[in-house]
């Protein structure tokens, strides 16, 4: 066991990949020698060789396709994509080829491919160093998509992610790297160091893809959050001084669907929050869903708290950004009604 | 400096349109055994003359000749016809049958045969090919099951691929063939990366991946061989070079400027042109490639030089695009009859036998196309729905449960 | 006036714009000379030169990105992309590019730019000749997403994006381009010249674009749709005997909210149908409104029928398409609550 | 053919990493003035030799010399000094500015301040270049409002961008600068499609585009040459070789294979490589490629040989990824420094001007600092929210007003 910040998480689950499996290798734009802009493969090369973790051509399109046809030869690649906002040129790799190969091959062929890559905003990194992109992979059938809120879960749905014979998209909230930043920008700076959750087990072990936590138990009402959001979620819960009960999804495919439905069906109330703008986003599939299955059990019209529908602004990222006193707001008007 | 002349856009436009005299006095065409053959180990800088050239083996009486006769034997030549023709009557029967509406599309590769039969024979049997819809002569080559292709076909309830793909996408793993899908170019990259990975295992396989001259032009293309050029990826990366993408000519693509060898200089990649109707000259490039890669010198870029003489695919009338004989005019013949007229020169093939065995092949896909009607043609025979939930993830999980269930199946 | 169906109303609407607008120019795959595999450019290049209508090379994005660059010199272009299913190597340039040139520039560039292509299934084109996308559309801000469901307001719709300063994207249901397909596959194909909505004015005319119509007017449900689905939800609604009020969308960015939630003020039940698979589809966004919207008019939980969360199966189509059948049960069951 | 020798996987690596000496012994530098100027009419074909030399016109002693010499004028020599000096000022100036946490993101231009300096000037007031973040000096030439650049980067009230956008990603309509964004490469096929539309129209303007050697991997690289050579578009297409792309150095890119000026070949285009910290060369270059773009002749495309001084940007440090004093081991030498030394050895000027001339362009900066700081800083003043929900459409539509209002504003 050892105390760590979720860089460091990465880290571990991708050391102990490559020590444990031989088809595990690693790519990515600056992830060899320099070991990522963000460090998350920080010496892997060293210790590991240069064929195991190396630097890719700016080529997105390129990664993804270069993984794709070694996870048909029998790899396990993991790809970085530098910024989720530069996932968009392989786009059509992930949707029309990786999502889709085991399907129309009959079985034959599949892509067990990982595609890790930072996203999120909350970095002044504007326009396109901060969008979320979840909706438009939930929304491809083949496709998983997992998103941890914190060290111990990056580690574990990581090397469950690997292990996976599926493609998985995996996003890593930036803003969350160092520490559990809950969305109060003018505060001090919090390091993971001190939560449970960073005391992290230095070999293998798995987080299931699929399964909500429960990170906070309540009464009144609901809220679905991943990522980042999760320490938002709670900052707001605790500012709006509602029994909220909050669930950390890990995983929006698969989505962990009896467990949201049995606590809105608990709570009788949903408030769902997501960074990304509102309109189209993964939030309605989930208000969807409620409504579907909860409709008699609902006391409130189901709360979306969302970015706004525009793109990410560099100046106004406090503007734009979802977070605790927004949630509390939605939060309050789910218990007036 | 001042401007001052005004500009005008141009917008490539081939030689003839229907109604116009095909005209091919553009195209030069080299002499059979005239273009040098270097060492595979040449520096590429000692190569870059090859794209602007034609490797051909097969002269105009038939005979092999120049530097590049790979030298087969008689064996494998008929080997090599026998796919070929294979293919011609598959094809023929095929078309037919969509005619009738037993299936929903088909796609001919006729006057293209030579490419898929002379690479499918020519590589080992562990080495993978990254195919388009029109290199079925590689099946062929490999005698994977009419019966199979059929049912594929027809999506009825024996189609290997379950009912889940279109006519003739196939996917053929044990006969080296990579899952085809309808989008064009997205695989050409999975062929760099499947090589990659046998280089990484220190395996040695290697691949081998098509893309028709048109569909160059996709970002897909260059990615490809980007990495393969960055890694030295074991691969021999295919031009299909046909002279047509549906109804734009081969201009649209970038052909009125240069050859689509010469892609292969932006990437320091030796880049040969070849005679695509020549099953020897095909078979030649492609050892010649493959023993670079075995050696860990590499990709290679091989255009293959040919013609599309049927129409793109059962969707459109190539009359209305381009004059109805074109076909005929194409200087560099029919795959075919070149390697038929090669073996009977020979003294290795003659008429007769060779009536025998298109009689042979003939009975052999009715068969086929009979007992695959026997299941069932598309629409008349699928196999069961379940087959639809199935396959989207390793496992299903409760979305396509419940919605099976919810169908009631 | 004249008699047309959606591919002669297209086409009258690329003529009158080329001929009423030199800056107005078309391209794509095989849209010149040939006049485009469904021949919707049919002798526009003929009639109005090589350069106003012209092939492009086998490069979805290389187009956009050409697009995009002509619109900000401040040429109108209408891009084709043969299939929708096509659009994915594009995808970057639509949202990274066209969607975003104005607001981050200031208001000094923007793109113009109308990219037509038919979409949908229902066709036997198997996986990626039949896919809808419009949901990752949807949720870009930026863009506009426009889908007709008959020939005058495929006309007048492709007028107004063509003519507006926006990018657009224009989803043709190529299913109904010859007749309104109610989804009775084993029924006798019906051609558009008996409807009403194929007679077609020859000159100019717009229909505006985030303007719903009533297709139908009902008291008991709201039933939401557009494209081929329209003509689906005709069939289901009067197959279920149910007194449904049928709105065509139209637009689904901008969405006719106003009319929406008017409908379903009203009837206070709402069932939501398309043709894309249905996680993450646009159903959820347009559930995830009414919810928020209607909450207290409503008597049942809002249904979405839409296609199943598998890829585009070939042999199956026809069990995976959202028939009237299937609309036909979901409105008995918002009635049956 | 057996498959018998073990493959094994190439990934490329730099000759230097920190604590290695600096190596450039692989670099051959042709002397100035040797490479040869064809005709910009001379057909392709006899053109494609040019990809593997180096167009340079200054000598090691500063002279201008061979057939590329532009023979500029003082003025105009002086105009490219103080453009390429007031570029630097401003970079060492805003990085500290950074540093001092005024602003959330810099990129210096330094030792790359040639090329947008000299193409700036050497192209027409009606012409558009498609930047990248590392050709300011384009702006600089043009005399685009210092004080403009730094209310951008403070994203303060004044921002032009409206506080939208992240620091130096400009956008200059009226200096024929497009509007930059974080992705690397989208808008090089932009450059392509404006210079289409000028030529539809008939007018006389040509577009450049810029992308960096590390971005050509990336498909829209690919599909903005091709439709260049399809529709020989009035387009100049530059690759800024500056070696390095953040922490990956050229060979990762393709580098290792072979020159990008090469690259040209796969579209049939005029290749050249040009010396890119030679301001002379630069110009001479531009120039041959404007001639060809506004005679009807098409497209070219240009790698300018460069090496980027400092770090990629404030959020990397150079010394973890190559040797700490690389820069100082280029062999092309400081443009700065070439081109104030040509300058000088032609008695143009002198280091006391030099001097004065580094003094005023300091307090430039200076002043536009102050004046902006005085407006405000990252996060003391931006411009009003309402900016925030304007210019998503032409039109705001009913959900930012709605949200809008939502947040009260
Ligand atoms: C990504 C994509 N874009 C467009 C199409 C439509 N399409 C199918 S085949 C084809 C022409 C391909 O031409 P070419 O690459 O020359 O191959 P050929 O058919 O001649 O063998 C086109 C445009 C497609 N299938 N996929
Ligand atoms: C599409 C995309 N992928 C990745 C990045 C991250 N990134 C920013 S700059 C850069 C390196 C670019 O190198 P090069 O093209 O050589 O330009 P240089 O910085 O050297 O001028 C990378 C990888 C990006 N901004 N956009
Ligand atoms: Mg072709
Ligand atoms: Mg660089």
């Amino acid at each position: 066991m050892a105390n760590m910040n979720m860089i460091q998480a990465l880290n571990s689950a991708l050391d102990v990949m490559l020590e444990r499996d031989p088809n595990v290798l690693i790519f990515g734009e600056d992830v060899g020698y320099f070991g990522g802009v963000f460090r998350v493969t920080d010496k892997l090369q060293e210790k590991h060789g240069i064929t195991r973790c190396f630097d890719a051509p700016i080529s997105e399109g390129g990664i993804i396709s270069t993984a794709i046809g070694m996870g048909a030869y029998g790899l396990r690649p993991v790809a970085e994509i530098q910024f989720a906002d530069y996932i968009l040129p392989a786009y059509d790799q992930l949707v029309s080829e990786a999502a889709r190969l085991r399907y129309r091959s009959g079985g034959e062929f599949w892509a067990p491919i990982t595609v890790r890559s930072p996203y999120g905003g909350g970095i002044f990194g504007g326009q396109t160093h901060s969008q979320s992109p979840e909706a438009i992979f939930a929304h491809i059938t083949g496709i998983k998509t997992v998103i941890p809120s914190n060290p111990y879960d990056a580690k574990g749905l990581l090397i469950s992610s690997i292990e996976s014979d599926d493609p998985i998209v995996f996003l890593e909230p930036k803003r969350i790297y160092n520490g559990p930043f809950d969305g109060h920008h003018d505060r001090q700076i919090k390091s993971w160091a001190n939560e449970p959750s960073a005391d992290v087990p230095e070999g293998h072990y798995t987080v299931p893809l699929g399964k909500a936590a429960t990170v906070r138990e309540g009464h009144d009402v609901t809220v679905l959050a991943y990522g980042a959001m999760v320490h938002v979620a709670k900052a707001g819960i605790e500012e709006s001084g509602i029994d909220a009960e909050l669930l950390d999804l890990r995983s929006i495919v698969p989505l962990d669907i009896d467990a949201i439905v049995a606590s809105v069906k608990k709570t009788g109330r949903c408030v769902i929050l997501h960074e990304a703008s509102r309109y189209g986003g993964f939030g309605g599939e989930l208000s969807a869903l409620v409504q579907e299955r909860c409709f008699y059990h609902l006391k409130s019209p189901i709360g979306r708290v969302a970015g706004w529908d525009t793109p990410y602004p560099h100046a106004f990222e406090w503007d734009y950004f979802p977070g605790p006193a927004r949630l509390a707001k939605a939060l309050r008007q789910a218990m007036q009604n | 400096m001042t401007n001052s002349k005004p500009l005008h856009l141009h917008v490539p436009a081939p030689a003839a349109r229907p109604g116009d005299e095909p005209s091919f006095k553009h195209l030069v065409v080299p002499k059979a055994g005239e273009t040098r053959r270097p060492d595979v180990a040449a520096p590429e800088e000692e190569m870059r003359d090859l794209p602007y050239k034609l490797v051909r083996v097969l002269d105009d009486a038939g005979n092999a000749v120049g530097p590049w006769n790979p030298n087969l034997s008689p064996d494998v030549l008929r080997q090599g016809l026998r796919a070929m023709l294979l293919t011609r009557v598959f094809d023929e029967r095929l078309f037919r049958v969509h005619r009738q509406g037993k299936t929903s599309f088909y796609m001919k590769s006729t006057g293209e045969e030579a490419i898929g039969a002379a690479q499918s024979l020519a590589l080992s049997a562990g080495d993978m090919c990254f195919p388009t819809y029109r290199v079925m002569s590689w099946l062929m080559a490999r005698e994977y099951p009419l019966i199979d292709m059929v049912n594929q076909i027809f999506s009825n309830e024996r189609d290997p691929l379950k009912g889940r793909q279109l006519p003739i996408l196939f996917s053929a793993r044990d006969y080296g063939f990579y899952s085809l899908s309808g989008n064009v170019g997205s695989r050409f990259g999975h062929a760099v990366g499947w090589a990659m990975a046998s280089a990484y295992k220190g395996d040695d396989k290697i691949a081998l991946g098509y893309i028709g001259e048109g569909t160059t032009a996709e970002g897909d293309f260059h990615e490809a061989l980007t990495f393969a050029s960055v890694y030295k990826a074991p691969v021999i990366l295919c031009v299909t070079n046909n002279q047509w993408a549906i109804s734009s000519y081969s201009g649209i693509a970038g052909g009125e400027a240069t050859t689509f060898a010469a892609k292969a200089l932006a990437y320091g990649l030796p880049g040969l042109r070849v005679d695509g109707n020549d099953f020897l000259a095909v078979w030649a490039a492609t050892q010649w490639a493959a023993e670079r890669a075995r050696n860990n010198l590499g990709a290679t870029l091989i255009e293959f030089f040919t013609y599309r003489a049927a129409g793109h695919s059962t969707s459109d009338d190539p009359t209305k695009y381009r004059p109805a004989d074109e076909a005929e005019h194409w200087p560099l013949g029919d795959p075919l009859a070149r390697l038929k007229e090669h073996l009977i020169s020979a003294g290795e093939w003659d008429e007769d036998r060779h009536q025998a065995l298109t009689d042979e092949l003939t009975e052999k896909v009715k068969a086929a196309v009979k007992e695959a009607e026997a299941v069932g043609t598309l629409g008349k025979s699928k196999p069961s729905v379940r087959e639809m939930f199935e396959g989207v993830f390793s496992e299903p999980d409760w979305r396509v449960i419940e919605q099976r269930r919810e169908m009631g199946i």
